[in-house]
């Protein structure tokens, strides 16, 4: 076999029909990994159907953190052609590919010369020998591991603590799957401690989760006790985290009969001075557009995730995409204030989500969480979770007691501090009794067309917006802070520009990286680095460079800035935005 | 008690005779009977002329969506079980947009009062047929009996129909609608037969068309069966039934968590979230 | 008879055992049966696992927005009279967010044939409650019953139950709600029992949940007031009737006007324009 | 009494209180001055509500066509005191007041001191001697009439034809009111052929309609077959007119039970090849972003019109806005292409909606008609309507003819004309069957997350557009071409610019005109004016100056363009949009 060859930064396809378990032994191999003290960036590429269909399991494992999958595969484990063809076209000359040979061998041709094939027919195996096709996981599991130079015994615990929840005769069953899969690699002559030679990874006691997991924990974390929702792909687990979990914190979740309830009950909860949020994705939030309009309207804050994925309408469920950005910062009737903020990984998700329950109830009114597939379902290492930085920052919320001070209380309030916000009493706060309309309101809430008024009002509910810039996230700024090119982006892009910027600098050019994390209001960030530099390329993930229209709406200038756009479902890996951007500075030169 | 002042109740700003004031004096009247205090009470209101009548409470009002009041109100009660929630609407509210929803806040049981104030008609945009038309109905379009629907959810609770015409059995059958929901007990659906004289005027005709079940010893309103036969059987005879149609037996108070009385912070729920982060740890069991 | 070639009917792609793949097979072989072209089929699908039904017939084929079918084949069925319109989809489609257009198909009962593929599941979200679940219901969520909801609108016409399970049954059902709908009597509403073996594997108990009402000389489903009782006594010892469960009586076909075949320009056109416009002439009549 | 003047264009005011009949006389008066040659332009100033609040009828009646109303009031009716406020701010100096005295006469000091008041307790003298409030119209008629220097015996003609459907008792109880109301203004001096000496108007048999009496038209006329709607002010007239009108045309209106029925049951409809149309306002058109979206991504023609209200949210309901325009360009999830047409008057509102429904078939997508409260509510005469300019056009429509000279039929070919928009079979068409998805899908229509396909699927819908600019409608010039000074806008401020460039010009500032009438995509009208002058200010009635947002966004740079703003929920007049510019003009001197 191969010399033991000394990896920091693997990356592994595991690939087969949906529903094989293609994703239970991604996980295995995740956790053995994240036990050393690996980084993780696990991903998934699947269709939008239960079983069948192409389906892929994508790990990055690497001793330095990492907010993306890297270019090339290491390891590509194919349980069918269709995986082994997908996977092919990446793999690196030395990787590994441990294929089923139950419908025949790989063919070598497509494979890197330099590759390392195992083969076995574990589909036919398990069925054989074991009575059922899921068996071919650990099976593969046993050559999977002897390719990672892991102790055999160590598998076998991994193995053991995933299925820990399975009766006693199908862990075992499985147990005797993996052996099976061990002595194959034997045979194959890969024992032991063959394989590669994992460097050590970082030690720290790691969280893994996803960016949804982190939007609830961090909509928890804020004293967020309201949820409404309806299933959406890939928004679901969110309702799902916050259905099993806000009970524990006195909290109630529901799963509504559709999106329009689950804006409105948050709207009747957040009335009562719950801190409430929705989430949904594309459709789902197109059909709340309405109910956002109300918040801006009748002053409610209530945080609104969409989770984006490819559109337009049903569009490709499970795959990622930044194209609901012209929505959430223009969509809905008439004139309102709003906050979009746009989270990169699941440490900001939870971060910029607790900021968002906040900012709701001080901007009184709607504020968007963005996310798109890849940040709401890929599951990715943090260092733990900072619930210290955690603040409850309720706005101008009155209490009975700041009520009994007031001669008298008036909801719409304009003379207040001149920053539009006027206090606010809950539903059922002893002397803050008030009429809460969308509707054009006076002062009290009472309906009214008057065009005086009407100015007053409309102005008042757009100044507020304001007074919150300063609580804004920022853009976080990476690579040469001189550099003459600004690599800039959002969300599910934010590793990969990193990780561009350390190629393109290797490369020659180097760049400045700016990774936007509030979306609407436009901060100015972009047009100050345009300012600086001689060009800007804004990386989105769709087809018209929606941000890049909105930053033009804006006022930026167009001059300078350049947009990079992908929208075929799949995200940049960090080589082929590097590659994109020096053809088009060579294009340029 | 705070004595701060707050908004003054407008004057209606409905036509003179519209139906609508019934049950605004019939809500006065059971809110006056209950001694609730107002600041406990959330009049939750669709898009109509019938979504004004939170303005003439001096309670605490929201205008919710045209057809959205029913997951606002529900929101609401959830959130905070101690108040008194009422949703008030027409029933172009609520039976034509926002009939999914009345399918499940019968199903869902949330415990809060709704008051569909049906004058078959759309009032506010003037005068066009709303489905829950029946007194000259156009049989080609068919129409929603928001009572049939509410015995057609196996898990709906409270039934009933009031006339604003009938001022007497209306505060009757309201006051035992917002007692059924104040006990916990669940959804209760009042619909108010509430004429408008503007574009509809039905006002001569209903005094045949209502039934009193209340007064009818052969009405079990216990029986959700037998409350359909007889509902169905007067709509054959082109009248339909006023007073508790229903009301199930089995409907017990049900304990909820309150939200808006949990705590946002504090170290009882540092140590929930910390628990909860453990079980994403790579490491971790 | 065009020979053009048109795309090739996929492979389902359900999960092995699929209660839907029972709903496929009865709908090929009703159409098969009844001899229609194809081209005169328009099958109109939810989203869902469900809402991929219309893609392994070779008639036309519309995958509807979640929860949208319902209008979209009404409009469909209203806009050519004489297209076969079958609108199939799911229970979290038809229960959970097309609830209020299902409450308004059986009112207005524009003639079309509804399956509603109830696996009692979000299935293809993977595995949430769904409203529409009956076995295993959580009593604190109530669930629907779109039986029950279909009698208690008044106008409705045809209420029917199968079982992907029952295969004769289901197609004899399914085979009267099509004539039903094409006969323009109305709107055929066909739940079918369609289990999900990967999320919520009820198969093993269905057969003691139903119960056959085609085959219980006591059960009249030309009443719909006993059609009601009959389904809440099921109900109380949980149990659910399979079968045809109500058929208005006098439900007659009734004279549609066909926007299809109307002409768009012509002198016959221009005259009814030229007389419309007429009547906003300032000094006319 | 003042000596006859006389009068060319003449603005009346008649307020009261809503439900009290201010809109019957204000009726009559424009039926006499109709047919006296007048063009007339009509509109409404009322509240959300039936009865009661004050409501008034505006009347502006010219020899010469106008698009709006006037800047000063000509008459005053006024039937109380809130009328009374409101109105004097516009009279002018010589104008006459009828005033309803039963709560006491009107105080003069807030009257010019030029004005004629005549006093009358119409009110009191209606209960008192015919038992009905609303003969108050009636008797204030007669005295409006006087004024008007109109025969008698026109006037009794009048109020005969606008009863004609009454009961005889009532029509003779009117006239007999009338006949107390001319005896009331002898008493008062003004006898029959006193008052203003009207000028001749010019003859010509013109029609007296609202934008949305001509939508409908103008849908019927394009061979419209199917409308599907719900009650929404100010677009139910569209929705009343069709349910009346298109079974005399073998066509269906359905008023559904909400607006997401209505977009998904016109989808139905066209997808049989019928021609359809929804028609709903800011609310409505939000929830049926969703559907919209649909349209965009399964490729189906459907006419959208917006009849634009006061936002955000449920808003002033009877007041005009321009600001869902942000919604219509930028709304619902995911890349899709639209059109945004925007009529200004009655006329246009019959041309452009036919237009868009052919425009509708051709792109195989959304396309917006968007009116605003003023354009769809108010009525103006216009010339007769052109039926012979309306062609029925289906774009790439196959029969079952064409269908079968096909050897096979792929619903969303790529392999077209090179324009992205592919032949499509109508449901039904025997030779045509085919899947229709919002997924992405591949030619055939079957659900497919492919990327190549992808991408080329988002490119093919994109670029249908390009095919379609030809035949999109260009801007309307006026004014001084050669003027530095551009008056740009669209819909209800199209007339108000006409006569403020003419003020403006009057004052010294030749301007040039442009109302836009496609205003996406956006055809770079503005951008080209912009290059050519001074500055372009782009009067709009929205508080964030929504296009000219999307017109940055579209690329147009901002320097040189300004924007004039009104969001009180009333219309522009000519001379307050002419003072606007020249402020701004001086202030930049
Ligand atoms: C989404 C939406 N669609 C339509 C409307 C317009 N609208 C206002 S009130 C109303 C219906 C009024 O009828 P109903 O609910 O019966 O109340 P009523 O006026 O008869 O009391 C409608 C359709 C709206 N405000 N919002
Ligand atoms: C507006 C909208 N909300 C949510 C979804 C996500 N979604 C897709 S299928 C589905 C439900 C599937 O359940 P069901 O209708 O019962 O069909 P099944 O898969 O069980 O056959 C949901 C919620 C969506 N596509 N659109
Ligand atoms: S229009 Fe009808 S419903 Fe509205 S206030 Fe008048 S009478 Fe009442
Ligand atoms: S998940 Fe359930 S409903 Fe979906 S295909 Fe599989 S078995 Fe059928
Ligand atoms: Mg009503
Ligand atoms: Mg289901």
């Amino acid at each position: 076999m191969a010399v033991a060859e000394r990896v920091t930064d693997l990356n592994v396809m595991v690939g087969g029909q949906g529903g094989d378990g293609s994703l239970t032994l991604v996980g295995l191999v995740a956790d053995l990994l994240g036990r050393r003290g690996y980084h993780l960036y696990e991903s998934r590429d699947v269709g939008s159907r239960i079983k069948g269909g192409c389906a892929a399991g994508l790990l990055r494992a690497s001793t330095v953190p990492r907010g993306c999958l890297g270019d090339r595969l290491d390891l590509l484990v194919a349980f069918d052609r269709e995986a082994l063809e997908r996977g092919a076209p990446l793999l690196r000359e030395r990787a590994w590919v441990v294929h089923d040979s139950s419908d025949g061998p790989a063919p070598r041709d497509a494979l890197p010369p330099g590759a390392t094939v195992v083969e076995a027919p574990f589909g036919r195996l398990a069925v054989r020998d074991l009575r059922r096709d899921l068996y071919k996981n650990s099976l593969a599991f046993g050559v999977v591991a002897r390719v990672l130079g892991l102790p055999d015994g160590d598998a076998e615990q991994a193995l053991r603590r995933s299925l820990r929840r399975l009766p006693a005769r199908l862990v075992e069953a499985n147990v005797q799957a993996l052996r099976r899969g061990l002595e194959h690699a034997g045979e194959a002559g890969l024992g032991e401690g063959d394989g590669w030679r994992l460097a050590d990874g970082e030690a720290g006691r790691r969280l893994l989760l996803s960016g949804n997991d982190a939007v609830a924990l961090g909509f928890l974390a804020a004293g967020g006790r309201f949820f409404a929702g309806y299933p959406i792909t890939p928004a679901t687990e969110i309702l799902d985290r916050l259905l099993a979990h806000l009970p524990a914190f006195g909290g109630t979740a529901v799963q509504c009969e559709d999106e329009l309830a689950a804006v409105n009950m948050a709207i009747g909860a957040a009335l009562t001075g719950v801190r409430a949020m929705t989430a949904s994705s594309g459709p789902g939030i197109a059909l709340m557009q309405e109910g956002i309009g109300q918040l801006g309207s009748a002053e409610i804050g209530v945080v609104v995730v969409d989770c984006q994925r490819a559109g337009p309408s049903t569009g490709m469920p499970t795959k990622p995409e930044q194209s609901d950005l012209g929505m959430l910062v223009h969509g809905a009737n008439g004139d309102f204030p709003r906050i979009v903020l746009a989270p990169a990984d699941p440490a900001e998700c939870f971060e910029l989500t607790a900021l968002a329950v906040n900012l709701a109830e001080r901007l009184q009114g709607p504020v968007y969480v963005a996310l798109d597939q890849a940040v709401a379902q890929d599951a990715v290492t943090v260092d733990g979770i900072d619930l210290d930085a955690v603040t409850v920052e309720r706005g101008k919320l009155l209490g009975e007691a700041d009520l009994a001070r007031l001669g008298e209380y008036r909801r719409y309030s304009l003379n207040g501090d001149g920053d539009g916000i006027s206090p606010w009493a809950p539903v059922g706060a002893c002397g803050g009794c008030h009429l809460v309309t969308g509707n054009e309101h006076d002062e009290w809430g009472r309906v009214s067309a008057d065009p005086g008024n009407r100015v007053r009002m409309v102005e008042k509910r757009l100044r507020k917006l304001d007074a919150l810039l300063p609580g804004l996230p920022r853009a976080l700024r990476a690579g040469d802070p001189d550099a003459e090119v600004v690599l800039a982006g959002f969300g599910m892009n934010g590793g990969v520009l990193l990780e561009a910027a350390d190629a393109l600098a290797a490369a020659g050019l180097p760049v400045q990286v700016l990774r936007l994390r509030t979306l609407w209001p436009v901060l100015g960030e972009l047009a100050e680095a345009a300012e600086r530099s001689r060009r800007v390329y804004l990386v989105e993930q769709n087809a018209t460079g929606q941000y890049a229209r909105v930053l033009a709406g804006a006022g930026l200038p167009a001059a300078g800035l350049e947009s990079v756009l992908r929208f075929d479902g799949r995200p940049f890996r960090p080589a082929e935005l590097a590659r994109a951007i020096l053809e088009r500075e060579e294009a340029r030169a | 008690m705070n004595v701060t002042r707050t908004y003054e109740p407008a004057a209606p700003v409905w036509c003179a005779g519209c139906g609508h004031f019934g049950v605004l004096n019939a809500l006065r009247a059971v809110l006056r009977d209950l001694e609730l205090p107002l600041h406990e009470v959330f009049v939750v209101a669709g898009i109509g002329c019938s979504g004004s009548i939170q303005n003439y409470l001096g309670a605490y009002g929201y205008h919710a969506l045209h057809g959205r009041l029913l997951p606002a109100a529900a929101g609401a009660a959830l959130a905070n079980p101690e108040l008194t929630v009422i949703g008030a609407g027409g029933d172009g509210d609520g039976y034509a947009i926002g009939a999914g929803h009345l399918v499940h806040a019968f199903r869902r049981n949330v415990p809060f009062t709704y008051l569909l104030m049906n004058n078959e008609t759309y009032g506010l945009t003037k005068g066009q047929r709303s489905p829950g038309r029946f007194v000259d109905r156009d049989p080609g379009e068919g129409w929603v009996d928001g009572a049939l629907l509410g015995l057609g959810i196996p898990s709906s609770t409270f039934v009933a129909r009031g006339y604003s015409g009938w001022p007497e059995q209306l505060a009757r059958l309201l006051r035992a609608a917002i007692e059924h929901a104040r006990s916990g007990r669940g959804f209760a659906f009042l619909e108010v037969v509430s004429p408008c004289v503007t574009y509809d005027d039905t006002y001569s005709r209903w005094r045949h068309v209502l039934h009193d079940v209340d007064a009818d010893p052969g009405w079990d309103a216990t029986d959700r069966a037998a409350a359909f036969r007889g509902a169905v059987r007067l709509a054959a005879e082109d009248r339909l039934p006023a007073g508790l149609i229903f009301r199930a037996p089995d409907a017990r108070p049900r304990e909820r968590p309150a939200p808006a009385s949990a705590p946002l912070e504090g170290e009882a729920v540092r140590r929930r979230l910390r628990e909860l982060a453990g079980r994403y740890l790579v490491d971790g069991s």
